[in-house]
């Protein structure tokens, strides 16, 4: 893997990897809090929040 | 460094010994016991088997680097003046010195809890571990209460594993009363609020449940915000506080089955992990945190910060990861 | 009385048989299954084994007094109209007709609580009883919110038993990830918290954790006072409020292993326990509450709801007391 | 009929409480208990709190007609003459006076299970009643050995609950050790069996393991046929033997989640179930008996042999029929 | 050397990444799953949510030294082919190539027991790993049948916890279900007696009981020997043929609580605990054998394997020794 | 039994069965919460809550 920056998860502040070979709109998924991340920019590296579907994980 | 674990056939002596086997740089020298000694740990301790031990005697008490005390409350503070002639370092696992108590050679017990005491441990000779319960609830709330959203008393919903009390057997622990128990035992008042205030400067308000596990604690912390929050910003806060921490694992997943903390995962291991929620109006954080109240809540945490405190890597000893399904 | 369960074949309709069956004047005309029609209720209800029941398709629903629906929320509602052609009184589990909602033969259905609606029920031809946490919350809270001792939000931390979600499986209900877990599934934003502000007249902010039981609800709420209260106030108001109501056990004992409600202990029963604490300042009351999920927050409750409705008494087929041990 | 219970602090004695309280004809004149007596039964059986029981001390035992002994071994040999003074019948639940005992007055103890010696029982005023798991072993195997159907030595693997052993607690019931124990602690030489020797006329070599439950005795008899045989053969012997019995059902479904007799139906309950398979050689027969090692294994035998002893429904007191789920 | 785990999301493929990760001389390259794939590997593997692993899809699989496939039967032998191209050595967990096999490039695969087969394994490019039960009963039973001490069938009696069976949910696996459950689900004819047969010499016939836990499996193996023994005859046969067997423990204790082998202290380790007795008469051997089916039955006997099939110290990456309490 | 008369128990409210033999400074204990209450008068009757020992009942 070619690792090559680290940016922030804006859901959680969390560490994201990303590659360098990252494109827009391309999606990344934050380890730390399983948010779907949609790359906004490359350079820099930009995530927002990609729209979530609500799963039924009821009791 | 040559380590001896006084209370060994205890719940935390017994993960003492297990730690210490599995620790490249710390070496056994006694297992002891008053009930058990002369007798084989196996009989007491069976995932220890192979291992081969014995069990020796108090008074036959050898010289060591590092003495282990997995004793009662009460009796640390009794025998410590002793043990202290035989061993440089002491490390408690009992509340008798928690509160930044001396020793009786002089020296102030330190607070084996690196997370927040990295700076202090270095070199120290007298090291003092948290209650369990107490350690997942400053870790859950230290880093909110920093970062000012902690307004008001602190709801804290703690659940304990039946391993919590120790290897002693009583009519609470009997399998028939204990097995399906949802037992409110300590509705208020339990003595780890003092403790949680003291290290996260917040008031804790607790109600203690023992429910149907051997390991774990987890605490569900109630939080009123000064003023409405969102979750990501509470998680923020956690992430940035705990990102160098090998054993603080931020855990608040928006997918999958198991999404916030729970202690099944954790038995065995030296972690803590914390999550958060938070109402849909802002005006509740919801803290929850878990870990195995015998490693990271008594051994581990031990083990921990004497890696600190004799600048061995932090997580020597401590590799375990837990398992899926537990 | 003749009564049919539609929805049989679940853990609710699996208890509404078995209650049916004990109840002096109410006769089992047909337990209605789509996927189990034709096949014997032993082969799901393995308990009811001695019986000899078969279960029927929904298509060939016979005319009854009362008929039970266990349905899933929407089932409920899609199905009411057709049954209430053949049943002259619905007494339904589901969420759909909770709010006070009509049927679709224009009755306002009735809510199936007799601890706080005795008056409304005599008489009543659609009942739909609370959810099981509600229930155990609202039979806690409403006690001290009428008499005053109740300011600001409530904290409800919330545990229930896998049965709690009915019988379908799915991930989470997998034994593996479930037997020893402590999920909190929902840390905020229950469902429940609206019956419970509907009924008890409190703002709950509510935290469910899944935990290691089949059987039981337990709510552990956490009040605070509008001043400083002692536990002997708080018990007081629980006892006069339900001095009279034979589900209502008041269990706050000062002696032995079982001090507060215990959902071990209520598993087949139509009782629900609520007990207190109180914080050594006064200043939070912790009231405990616990059923089991199936009977007092579901099918016993329904049963208990129509023998109000139907002038029988209250108690007739809920008689069992629960075991110990459990 | 007036009866006390002695022992009503221990789990069997609780049982005989719940179990007389339910039945028509019978009342409690005394709870008797050495420990707690003046106190409130419900410090010690919560489930039983609404009836608002004191237990007496054993020194003011009342006359009654029946007197229940829910004794360990030795203490009912002990206690027996001086009980015999003040009732006219006594059903004995320890090992005391299994073997045909005879009581200090001179009577015969009869055997407390109508399945076998349903023709002994009536005026019946010495009722011994076996043990839990040679219960479940002999209804299981005597109908087979009466049929011919058994060559040479039976091996039974028995699984029993931690309420087998009763309320007292010790080391290997404490709830860490036990809570996930798969503990074989009776490899060999149970004394079950000769019990079972005794009434199903099999050598039983018997290996027990406790197992993680409260309640509930298992047994997996294998037995070696002198010919081949089909499990239908089997399966109509025992329909043919149990047919009239109301408490032992014949539990071999070919579908369903459940197909053999488990204790997790059984809870509460005076049932025991039975039923087979068979190796596809013919070779082996696999009968499967399960039931709740306090009722019928106890106090339910006890209360259903003193049914049949004094001409009441067999059935009477006992109609409770478990839960599902479990 | 570079691994990958097909199947990675399955619970035997979570105990291969758990273990490839602590091996010090494996590295992985792949966590390969169809329905995860992109994921985290922690939304499936809590315990792993530090490593920051993230799944793969079978399509992209990438070369490697050795591959581990953890899929259900059948899956195995249609896929095989495939991964062969893309690693040297393959470790197959399923069922598909048990009874010496041949790869679908032409080598015969090696059974995964260096127990039995250490001379077979050195070099070995296609390793099958026997069942978990069949692991347990066939390490009791070949030293047995070996030293001549097993006349006719012998009775197993195995034991099985829920992650036996799998991460898939069912009906049978559903928590309200199989939570309290002694499911005699397999009462004859299990197809392990297929793979006891082979490798132990002997004729089983097995019962199969699926019981209350998560992990682990136990079989109480019961032995007519053609003469009578005693305990230390077997015992020595047990403990020569096991001396120098790093993963194989003789636990048969004659003091303490737990004296037998008991699965629950070896959730996540490699060992396999075997102990016996033997009736008073001599007539009977009863041998109890203990493992994690997940491990020394699955995912730790490959890396076990694999270890002497590429001269790897035996117990590299599976030094985890097991908790207490457990 | 010769229960004569039920008063409030003072802790909780609940109601306490009472004989009519009742002598002062006898204790009876509560069914509903396990308070041992002492009787302080017979005419009426008048319970007050016994000093308690606190139990060990931890976890
Ligand atoms: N269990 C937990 O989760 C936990 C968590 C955090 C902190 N702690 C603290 O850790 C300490 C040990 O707890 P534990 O659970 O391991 O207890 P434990 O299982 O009861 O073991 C304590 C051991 O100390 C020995 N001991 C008891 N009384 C003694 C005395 N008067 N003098 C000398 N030795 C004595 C006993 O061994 P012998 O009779 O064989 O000598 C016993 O095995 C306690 O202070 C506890 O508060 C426990
Ligand atoms: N479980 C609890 O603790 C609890 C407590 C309080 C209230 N409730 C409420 O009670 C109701 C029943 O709950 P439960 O736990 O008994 O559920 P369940 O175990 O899932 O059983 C529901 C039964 O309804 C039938 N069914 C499902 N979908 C249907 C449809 N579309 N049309 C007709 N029949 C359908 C199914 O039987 P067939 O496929 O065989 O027809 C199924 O067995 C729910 O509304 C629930 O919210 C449950
Ligand atoms: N548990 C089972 O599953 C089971 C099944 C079948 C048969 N049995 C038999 O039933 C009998 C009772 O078993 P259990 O499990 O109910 O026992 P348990 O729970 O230990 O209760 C026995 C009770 O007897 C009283 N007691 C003890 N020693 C005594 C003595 N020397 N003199 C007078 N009273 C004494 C004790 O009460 P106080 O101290 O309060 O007086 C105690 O609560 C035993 O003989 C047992 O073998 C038990
Ligand atoms: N569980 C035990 O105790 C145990 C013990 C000894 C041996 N085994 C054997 O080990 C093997 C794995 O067992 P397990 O318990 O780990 O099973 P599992 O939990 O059900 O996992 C199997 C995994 O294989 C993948 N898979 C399923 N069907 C597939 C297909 N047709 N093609 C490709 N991938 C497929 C699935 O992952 P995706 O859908 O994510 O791809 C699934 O996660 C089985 O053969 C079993 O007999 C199991
Ligand atoms: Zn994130
Ligand atoms: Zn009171």
């Amino acid at each position: 893997m070619t690792v090559a920056t680290t940016v922030q998860c804006p859901q959680c502040g969390g560490a994201v990897d990303v590659s360098d070979e990252l494109m827009v709109a391309e999606i990344v998924i934050c380890q730390h809090c399983s948010s779907e991340l949609e790359v906004v920019t490359t350079d820099p590296v930009v995530l927002a929040l990609a729209p979530e579907v609500e799963e039924d994980w009821g009791e | 460094m040559k380590v001896s674990v006084v209370g060994a056939a205890g719940y935390t002596g017994g993960e003492l010994l297990r730690l210490v086997h599995a620790h490249p740089e710390l070496d056994l020298v006694q297992a002891v016991s008053r009930r058990h000694a002369g007798r084989p740990v196996a009989e007491v301790h069976p995932n220890l088997h192979h291992l081969g031990l014995t069990f020796h005697p108090p008074q036959e008490l050898a010289p060591v680097d590092t003495a282990f005390l997995a004793l009662p409350s009460g009796a640390s503070a009794e025998l410590e003046a002793g043990v202290a002639e035989l061993a440089g370092t002491i490390v408690d696992l009992s509340p008798d010195f928690r509160a930044g108590a001396s020793s009786a050679s002089g020296d102030v017990y330190r607070t084996g809890l690196p997370e927040l005491y990295a700076d202090e441990l270095p070199g120290a000779e007298r090291i003092s571990v948290p209650g369990c319960m107490a350690t997942a609830a400053i870790l859950a709330l230290a880093p909110l209460s920093k970062a000012g959203l902690v307004a008001g008393d602190v709801v804290v919903d703690a659940r304990t594993g039946s391993s919590g009390s120790g290897a002693e057997p009583g009519p609470s622990s009997h399998h028939a009363e204990r097995g399906n128990a949802f037992r409110v035992y300590k509705p208020a008042g339990h003595r780890h609020e003092k403790e949680i205030a003291a290290h996260a400067k917040v008031r804790a308000r607790m109600t203690v449940t023992a429910v149907p596990s051997v390991r774990g604690a987890q605490v569900v912390c109630h939080v009123t915000p000064p003023e409405p929050v969102e979750r990501r910003d509470v998680l923020r806060v956690l992430q940035r506080e705990y990102r160098d921490r090998p054993f603080v694992r931020v855990v608040a997943r928006s997918r999958g089955v198991h999404r916030l903390p729970d202690p099944q995962f954790l038995s065995g291991t030296n972690f803590v992990d914390v999550g958060c929620a938070v109402d849909e109006d802002g005006g509740r954080i919801v803290v929850v945190a878990a870990l195995d109240n015998l490693v990271k809540g008594a051994a581990g945490g031990g083990v921990q910060s004497l890696n600190v405190a004799r600048g061995l890597p932090e997580d020597a000893g401590l590799e375990f990861p837990g398992l899926h399904p537990a």
